[in-house]
């Protein structure tokens, strides 16, 4: 039983322990939460701090340089002339999953401590959170392919009960829209995944697996296999391997959110509760680019060579895109959902670029949009709990009345509008930077498409300042007279949640290093897969 | 003399005839006769078909065992028809449409 | 000079450290002890100063030093944290520090009875941290990071009074005009370190001299380590010197700085006039090399063009404040001249006088607003306090205010025994100069600049005599009695700080010889083989002051004395340039007609149709992005839901089929069998 | 002269068969002493359940035992009319619990409890139902086959409308007999054609197919379909599938449990033994059997979208589940796709049924009927609320529930042919394109349950009953099995 294994299964463990406990202790229910939430956080930092780098520890397609494996032979069904399904519980981290860990703890703790404002049925609540808590830190681990879809799907359970049931006005239709979404892409990505288990075989054993590692080794593959590298299989006449790409690619597409896979995204914020919303903002969103680099792009290199320049076009269509609707948005958590399609759309282009530089941006890109949009969204959650309206004009001069949160909310803002000194700055000149030098070390993207997605940082500013201008400055008014009561300045918890994050967003600006140290290594390798 | 081809085709059009019926037929009773006269063109397949078996007598068998169990069939048959009659008064087939779509 | 004081290199790091830690601790410490702000912020800056002044000793006149650590590494580049220290760097400190701590002590006055004080402070050193470590810094992407944190604190501190609604806007406005200027420094970064690999100031442009080395051959621009079309070359200038054009408030990224007036104007003296617009000239010196033909002479003609249509607009505002910024537009744009006709010594030398005069001038019209608005307090009167038509005959209520103010309009209008004679005259002549290699058409920038350095005086010389000369038009124009209004002299706070200033804006601090440039210690250091003589330096000076000083006494009689006036109030001149040259207007009606008439769609949008070039942009990608919401929920959406009515047109016939009719079953039956069975028969 | 079969040679044959025939003759005991029990002894519905109860048992024991003793290689009882090997035994066994756990509800089932007649000659006629299909499954001759699938369909006749007080059972239950009858009497026909040009009723003497050989492709398709008419009736897949929405909506909703599932069981294996010849005799049946999938699919999916009742819903779902199987049909035939087989029908048929017992329980806890009356149910029962959503889950075939490794199976064993089976993929996208469609209507459930407010519900009585333990523990298995699905692969 590795720390992996128990990062995993805490929660469930706290879950069955909540529905055993009888009703009347409903209020303890939130403590359990962040007390599993406060366990993974430990865990994840040790693993963080034991995290070893170097050519040893590059991970990505070398099974044995991950790090805190674990093994268990886990399915052997029989199907077809291809013998035994060979599914295995197979762990590991290797330099792109760690820091996602580390975040999704974190989230994972806010989350926790923003659930304060669920006033019903909390036995059903924190159960779902603590298995929706399993299945994200399962992702995040898993390295048989099978095992990480079983993790993907059991993720969208919990969440269309939590958004339709704790969620807005309109919950129902969010919730299936988000939910049918996701499945779309995933049953498509289920054929896929069976149809590379019958081109890999497992080069030590010589019958078929699912470990995602040896799929991304060519010599793993059959000469005959659908998605064998050598023999040019066609599936309704498109190259076998170009479709496998693009339906993987298009599975965790809707789950980044790319444009035009996005519009789930801004119905499921609006109507989900705060901490669902910050899930979904802080760790979902990552499960998406996290699979498109460990899977679509791991998996099936070729393709993604070939197909960079659409990949990052679609990048830059995501940054602009989204940012311009968000400056059309008068829904305060509208705009910051929009905002995230947005931001993680330099994430696709950084990964484009195939670039060092690039991808690390694009990972540093991951995790302070983790950070950033967490906090963006509790801002938002703060306001809306105090007056249950998120209606951008209905307050203003709000400096005057609140300015402790204000401050917050500046920091929040201009972290996330890319000003230097916070994460979200590197993270964006980084991406922005390797895509302008693929066309000279690489020649995938052209250099335009740089200075294009470099727009995005000026028209974050643009909608986030205007925001605060409308909101915040000028005179005090707000719609009606009785919220300048319920309108109380932040109080000890919620300034407790938001510290950590704001601190984070400005180490990682300041020491950017203690992130791209870590990936690094595995970061070189992966660029390997693509020569 | 009478060859095959004359039983199969007087089978085959008995079998059409119990088709027309069935599904023509406003009575349930007819109906079910339809579906009779489909079970007896088989019946004089099956007797045709055995003079030409490598085995004796195994289509006379198995006409045997059709003749028994169309008649359970078509009893069981007139006693839901039966059945349905006390309810709706009446047995026209297409009356009973209430469950649809 | 390093026998005087001889420190070693760690000390210098030290020190270094000193000089930027200070400020950003006071930056917390102003936030956290309230009651002190301005007496931490004080401290601070005093020991960034004198910090300032070793620095200064030690580097001064002697090599360039360079310590950096490791930051961030890549495979292919990697980006150091460091400190360059060469004679620009230390000067520009100097210069910084000193202005700095004196409007920290103005400031203590101006801003007292302000309940958000220790806030003001704070911002005021946070300012100060990131101008100094742009300073200091040793590569272009800190220079980048301290960039923006320099806008971030003035957009702080433009919208310190965040419940005037102006101010707000004009912070906005401020910051995302900067923003887009910005965004050419990214790319301009970007374009180096793909080309050079490497961001160090001194590898690409001291010792290392990579731009040296790389070098355009038939088409291509050739590095040690990448080669691309040569167009990047010029593309790479603009996009830096767009960078600087929006710091330094250059046509067409210039309309942000007369609405960041809104500020307290110490502020304005510190941040919107000496130091901070100055960045924009400091990055181009200090990337000079960069730049090639074709760059240099856009930068030119941007510089004299803005320096001539600022100078034209300050001839008619009344709102004093505005005046002094649009001077300061076209001085940046004598600067941005200097630079672009080769002559960076003069850019310099010129940046640090004007810093000098124009805080002088901003500080002193803040002791006459700070007067004017106790006054209006006192009395609950309504005027603008900043309307020069309210004013007059204060030089008798206020001599000391009067006289320094007055050096300072010298110095700016460049007469003799004055700093700004020195540097102005050092630009002018480098033009002629250059006009004179190029010829032809080139002759137009000379006579431009001329032009433009009369009307300099005339525009800073009508303030003056609106101001102080003539007499007191407030109370004649309020109808009220004379004497009620008390104007008194400035007090310590305020004092002393505009006097140590006035110092500095006289000739003897730059150069012993009044009247040579070449004898100035400053100009020799950065430019020794620079203006070995010529015939320019005779002629352009003297003809120039000669001139000045006629419209010197024209300027007298006309608003002083009131001998006569221009009648030119209802031409079109006038209001052209009484209108900013109708820029905002222009940018406005770009795209804002077509709006109104959709303004029930956009009534939000007509808030903020006056403020200029950042809505109206903003307007038209809302234009775009309302588009694009409207695609998001009409087409994407739509599409989804396209999918979803499928499903209800096949549930329909489905439903047809089931039709509860027993015997219609059994027909479908056989009609789907039959058509399975045709289907066998024909494939 | 051809000489008839050596009597002593067959009696022989026969003495020897009987002792493999044991679980058979098991339940026909058990059938006639059931019989005797309800002629003699009043008021004996416990003991007639507990007889019943024992004599599934006993069988379910005898096939245990054979499946242990069993040799590998297959041989034929009765001169030819059963066969007998593991895999045969394996859907026996399966059919039979599926069968047990079909009769611990229909003893639950309040509406069967209330007939007025009581439920005695229910139970016999269920007995004689389970013979029926546990003989088709093993039946190696057209004679076994009809007999069996006619036994089988007059008990499903009179089960459907054993309770007949309401104008519309009683349509359902003429509509499904009318139907019935006409489609077993088309098949009829065409096995009169299959043993005319064989000659012989033996289904696995050689040379039906070198009959087939010779004769023309016209009609060999003609038989091959007319024969799929009877067999696709009990399946229900397009187009003879129109009789089930309208029969499991009115029959009483155990009846409707067990004809969703037993018979399919029996019925699928069948088909899928003579899925091979059937190959071979005609190039099309694989072509006409992916065609009726994917046209089934799309109808039970589509359909079950708008549906308000839910057992009208469930009916067209278990449609949609019918197409999905199949598509296996097409595959090679080998161990291993039978027990893949076999394995999604065992995944089918617990959450199926489970799905029914729980829609049973709420309906006499609640009385909810439709999707409308289920609003807000989660609020009020939380024990049963909860498994209905766990066997929904599985349905949609989402981990970690049974159903998903069920689809993940016929999926991956089904992309491993694309390239070999031709339009395979189109039809593949059909299935998953119907999976993602079938979330709509599966979701209805719990979006209704606990998503919606309730408003007006009703509470009665709500005494838990032993049903409601089988639901759990069915639930239970659910969720191990799509966790460990080895310990559940008997065979």
């Amino acid at each position: 039983m590795g720390l992996l294994s128990i990062l995993i299964f805490v929660p469930l463990l706290f879950a069955l322990m909540i529905l055993l406990l009888p009703k009347k202790y409903s209020q303890s229910y939130k403590y359990f939460t962040v007390a599993v939430a406060v366990i993974q956080l430990a865990i994840t930092a040790y693993l963080y701090y034991q995290f070893k780098t170097g050519t040893a520890f590059t991970g990505v397609n070398q099974l044995d340089s991950y790090q805190f494996k674990e093994y268990l032979p886990w399915i052997r069904l029989d199907v077809g002339k291809f013998g035994a399904l060979q599914i295995d519980y197979l762990l590991g981290v290797d330099g792109f999953s760690i820091p996602l860990l580390f975040l999704s703890a974190l989230v994972m703790l806010i989350a926790a401590l923003s659930s304060w404002e669920i006033k019903e049925n909390h036995k059903g609540y924190f159960s779902l959170m603590m298995l929706l808590n399993t299945a994200i830190m399962g992702v995040f681990c898993a390295l048989d392919i099978f095992l990480f879809y079983v993790f993907y799907e059991l993720m969208l359970l919990p969440l269309y009960f939590l958004i339709g049931i704790w969620g807005g006005v309109r919950r129902e239709y969010a919730a299936i829209k988000f939910f049918l979404y996701t499945l779309l892409g995933s049953v498509f990505m289920l054929l896929v995944i069976a149809g590379l288990y019958f081109s890999v075989i497992d080069p030590v054993t010589g019958n078929h697996t699912f470990d995602m590692v040896h799929m991304m080794n060519p010599q793993n593959y059959v000469p005959d296999g659908i998605f064998s590298f050598l023999a040019h299989q066609d599936i309704l006449g498109i190259p076998a391997r170009l479709l496998g790409f693009i339906v993987v690619f298009i599975a965790f597409a809707i789950k980044v959110p790319i444009v035009p896979f996005h519009t789930w995204l801004p119905d499921a914020h609006v109507e989900a509760p705060t901490p669902i919303s910050i899930i979904l903002a802080g760790i979902l969103l990552k499960v998406g680019g996290y699979g498109i680099i460990r899977i679509a792009y791991s998996i099936f290199p070729d393709v993604a060579l070939n197909l960079s320049f659409y990949i990052g076009l679609l990048g830059v269509v995501s940054i602009l895109y989204g940012a311009m609707v968000a400056l059309a948005q008068t829904d305060l958590k509208r705009l910051i959902a929009y905002s995230s399609v947005s931001h993680m759309g330099f994430v696709l282009l950084g990964l484009a670029s195939l670039t060092s530089e690039g991808i690390s941006g694009a990972m540093m890109q991951m995790i302070s949009h983790g950070f950033l949009s967490v906090m963006l969204f509790f801002i938002v959650g703060v306001i809306y709990n105090r007056v249950h309206d998120r209606y951008i004009y209905n307050f203003r001069g709000l400096a005057t009345h609140m300015p402790i949160y204000t401050g917050f909310v500046m920091v929040a803002f201009f972290a996330s509008l890319g000003l230097p000194g916070f994460s979200a700055f590197i993270a964006e000149a980084f991406s922005l930077i390797g895509a302008f030098n693929s066309e000279s070390i690489n020649g995938l993207i052209p250099r335009w498409m740089a200075i294009l997605g470099s727009f995005g940082i000026l028209l974050g500013a643009a909608y986030l300042l205007w925001t605060l201008q409308r909101m915040f400055f000028g005179q005090l008014r707000v719609k009606e007279e009785s919220w300048l009561i319920k309108l109380k300045d932040l109080n000890a918890r919620e300034i407790l949640t938001l510290v950590p994050l704001a601190f984070f967003a400005i180490l990682l600006g300041v020491m950017p290093s203690l992130v791209f140290n870590i990936i690094n290594s595995s970061v070189n390798q992966f660029i390997l897969l693509f020569t | 003399m009478i060859s095959l081809q004359h039983f199969l085709f007087i089978a085959a059009v008995l079998f059409c005839l119990g088709i027309y019926a069935v599904i023509t037929r406003k009575n349930a009773i007819q109906v079910l006769i339809g579906i009779e006269l489909m079970i007896n063109a088989s019946i004089l397949n099956l007797v045709a078909f055995a003079k030409y078996d490598v085995i004796n007598n195994n289509g006379q068998l198995f006409a045997l065992f059709v003749i028994v169990l169309a008649a359970a069939s078509v009893a069981v048959g007139l006693v839901i028809i039966l059945n349905f009659f006390k309810r709706v008064k009446t047995i026209d087939p297409n009356k009973a449409n209430s469950l649809r779509g | 000079m390093d026998s005087i004081i001889n420190i070693s290199n760690q000390m210098v790091l030290i020190l270094a450290f000193l000089l930027i830690c200070a400020p950003l601790i006071s930056f917390f410490f102003s936030l956290i002890f309230k009651r002190f702000a301005s007496l931490i912020a004080i401290t601070a800056i005093s020991i960034s100063f004198i910090a300032a002044i070793i620095l200064f000793i030690k580097v001064w006149f002697s090599k360039t030093l360079h310590f950096s650590i490791p930051w961030i590494a890549f495979n292919n580049f990697d980006i150091r944290l460091g400190f360059l220290f060469n004679d620009l760097t230390v000067l520009m400190l100097l210069l910084i520090t000193l202005i700095a701590l004196l409007v920290h002590i103005y400031s203590v006055e101006y801003i007292r009875k302000d309940k958000l004080k220790p806030r003001y402070f704070a911002y005021l050193s946070l300012f100060c941290f990131s101008m100094l470590s742009l300073v200091l810094a040793d590569n272009l992407f800190l220079i980048y990071i301290f960039w923006e944190l320099v806008g971030f604190s003035s957009y702080l501190l433009i919208g310190f009074w965040f419940t005037k609604e102006k101010a707000v806007s004009a912070n906005k406005k401020a910051f995302i005009m900067n923003r887009l200027g910005d965004l050419g420094f990214l790319a301009g970064i970007m374009i180096m370190l793909s080309h050079f690999h490497t961001l160090d100031i001194d590898a690409l442009f001291g010792s290392g001299n990579l731009i040296a080395s790389s070098f355009t051959s038939n088409g291509m621009w050739v590095s040690p380590f990448n080669m691309m079309p040569d167009y990047w070359l010029t593309i790479a200038g603009l996009c830096f010197f767009a960078g600087a054009a929006a710091k330094s408030a250059q046509f067409p990224l210039h309309t942000w700085l007369p609405d960041a007036m809104e500020g307290p104007t110490a502020v304005s003296s510190l941040i919107h006039a000496a130091t901070m617009v100055a960045a924009g000239v400091f990055l181009l010196v200090r990337i000079a090399p960069l730049f090639n033909e074709s760059v240099l002479i856009i930068i030119a003609s941007i510089g004299v063009f803005t320096a001539f249509m600022a100078a034209t607009i300050a001839l008619t505002q009344n709102d004093i404040k505005r005046v002094l910024a649009f001077s300061t537009i076209s001085q940046l744009g004598f600067m941005m001249l200097a630079i672009g006709v080769g002559d960076e010594a003069s850019a310099i030398f010129h940046l640090v006088t004007h810093a000098f005069f124009k805080c002088l001038l901003f500080l002193g019209a803040g002791i006459i607003i700070h007067e004017l608005h106790h006054l209006k307090e006192k009395h609950q009167l309504q005027f603008d306090e900043q309307d020069m038509t309210f004013m007059g005959g204060l030089f008798k209520s206020m001599p000391i205010t009067a006289i320094v103010f007055i050096i300072a309009a010298m110095a700016l209008s460049g007469l003799p025994f004055t700093s700004g004679y020195l540097s102005k005259d050092a630009i002018l002549i480098s033009v002629f100069e250059w006009a004179d290699v190029k010829g032809g058409v080139f002759w137009i920038f000379p006579i431009i600049v001329s032009l433009t350095s009369w009307l300099t005086t005339f525009y800073i010389f009508r303030v003056v005599f609106k101001v102080f000369f003539g007499d007191f038009r407030l109370p004649q124009l309020l109808e009220a009695d004379h004497h009620q209004f008390k104007i008194h002299e400035a007090n310590v706070w305020l004092k002393y700080p505009v006097m140590v200033l006035a110092v500095f804006c006289v000739t003897f601090v730059f150069s012993f010889q009044p009247f040579s440039l070449e004898a100035s210690w400053l100009f020799n250091e950065l430019a020794p083989q620079q203006h070995v003589g010529g015939i320019y330096h005779i002629l352009v000076p003297i003809y120039i002051n000669i001139l000045s000083l006629g419209l010197l006494l024209i300027t007298y009689l006309a608003y002083a004395r009131n001998k006569f006036s221009f009648g030119l109030e209802q031409t079109w001149i006038f209001k052209f340039s009484y209108k900013q040259w109708y820029f905002n207007e222009i940018y406005d009606a770009a795209i804002v007609k077509p709006t109104l008439l959709k303004a029930k769609a956009y009534y939000w949008f007509d808030k903020n149709v006056i403020d200029g070039l950042v809505n109206s942009s903003a307007t038209a990608i809302i234009h775009i992005s309302s588009l694009a919401n409207w695609f998001d929920v009409y087409i994407i959406d739509g599409l989804v839901n396209g999918v979803a009515s499928v499903v209800e047109r096949l549930n329909i016939w489905f439903r047809n089929v089931q039709n509860g009719k027993v015997q219609h079953y059994i027909v479908w039956m056989l009609l789907i069998m039959i058509t399975f069975f045709i289907y066998l028969m024909i494939f | 002269m051809r000489t008839g079969l050596d009597i002593a040679q067959s009696t022989e044959n026969i003495i020897a068969s009987l002792s493999y025939f044991v679980p058979e003759l098991i339940i026909s005991v058990g059938f006639l002493l059931i019989i005797l029990i309800d002629l003699f002894i009043k008021r004996a519905e416990r003991l007639v359940f507990i007889a019943s109860l024992v004599t599934l048992l006993f069988a379910a024991i005898a096939y245990f035992i054979q499946l242990n003793i069993i040799q590998t290689n297959s041989l034929l009882l009765f001169n030819g009319m059963f066969l007998h090997n593991s895999y045969v035994i394996g859907f026996k066994l399966l059919a039979l619990f599926a069968s047990l756990l079909s009769l611990i509800f229909f003893n639950q089932d309040r509406d069967l409890k209330n007939h007025p007649k009581g439920i005695n000659d229910f139970f016999t006629i269920f007995l004689g139902g389970v013979l029926g299909l546990l003989t088709l499954i093993s039946s190696a001759n057209l004679l076994m086959l009809f007999l069996s699938i006619e036994i089988l369909s007059i008990a499903s006749y009179l089960m459907v409308s054993y309770t007949n007080k309401e104008k519309l059972q009683a349509e359902a239950g003429m509509k499904y007999v009318l139907f019935g009858a006409t489609a077993s009497a088309i098949m009829l026909y065409g096995l009169t054609f299959l043993y005319g040009f064989s000659g012989s009723l033996n289904l696995y003497n050689e040379n039906i197919f070198i009959a087939f050989e010779h004769i023309n492709s016209f009609s060999a398709s003609l038989v091959l379909l007319m024969i799929l008419a009877g067999i696709g009736f009990k399946l229900s897949f397009v187009p003879f599938h129109f009789w089930t929405p309208d029969a499991y909506q009115q029959a009483p909703t155990s009846v409707s449990s067990f004809l969703s599932t037993v018979p399919k069981i029996a019925v699928f294996s069948f088909l899928f033994r003579l899925a091979a010849p059937f190959q071979l005799v005609s190039i099309h049946f694989s072509s006409i059997i992916l065609f009726a999938a994917g046209l089934t699919m799309l109808v039970g999916n589509v359909m079950a979208v708008f549906q308000k009742d839910l057992k009208r819903l469930l009916a067209y779902s278990s449609i949609g589940h019918t197409g999905f199987l199949l598509m296996l049909l097409v595959l090679p035939n080998d161990s291993i796709m039978s027990s893949n087989l076999w394995f999604y029908l065992f995944a089918y048929s617990i959450t199926n049924i489970g799905a029914f017992m729980s829609v049973a329980v709420l309906d006499t806890n609640f009385n909810v009927k439709t999707l409308e009356q289920m609003k807000g149910l989660g609020k009020l029962n939380t024990l049963i609320a909860p498994c209905l959503v766990i066997f929904m889950v599985s349905l949609t075939g989402l981990p970690p529930t049974v159903g998903f490794i069920a689809k993940f199976v016929v999926f991956s064993s089904l992309i491993s042919e694309t390239t070999a089976i031709s339009f395979l993929v189109p039809i593949l996208i059909v299935a998953v394109l119907t999976t993602v469609l079938s979330l709509f209507y599966y979701f209805n459930i719990p979006l209704h349950i606990y998503l919606k407010k309730p408003e007006g519900l009703i509470i009665k009585k709500q005494k838990l009953i032993f049903l409601d333990f089988i639901i759990v523990i069915l639930a239970i298995i659910v969720l191990i099995a799509g966790v460990f699905p080895d310990f559940f692969k008997i065979f």
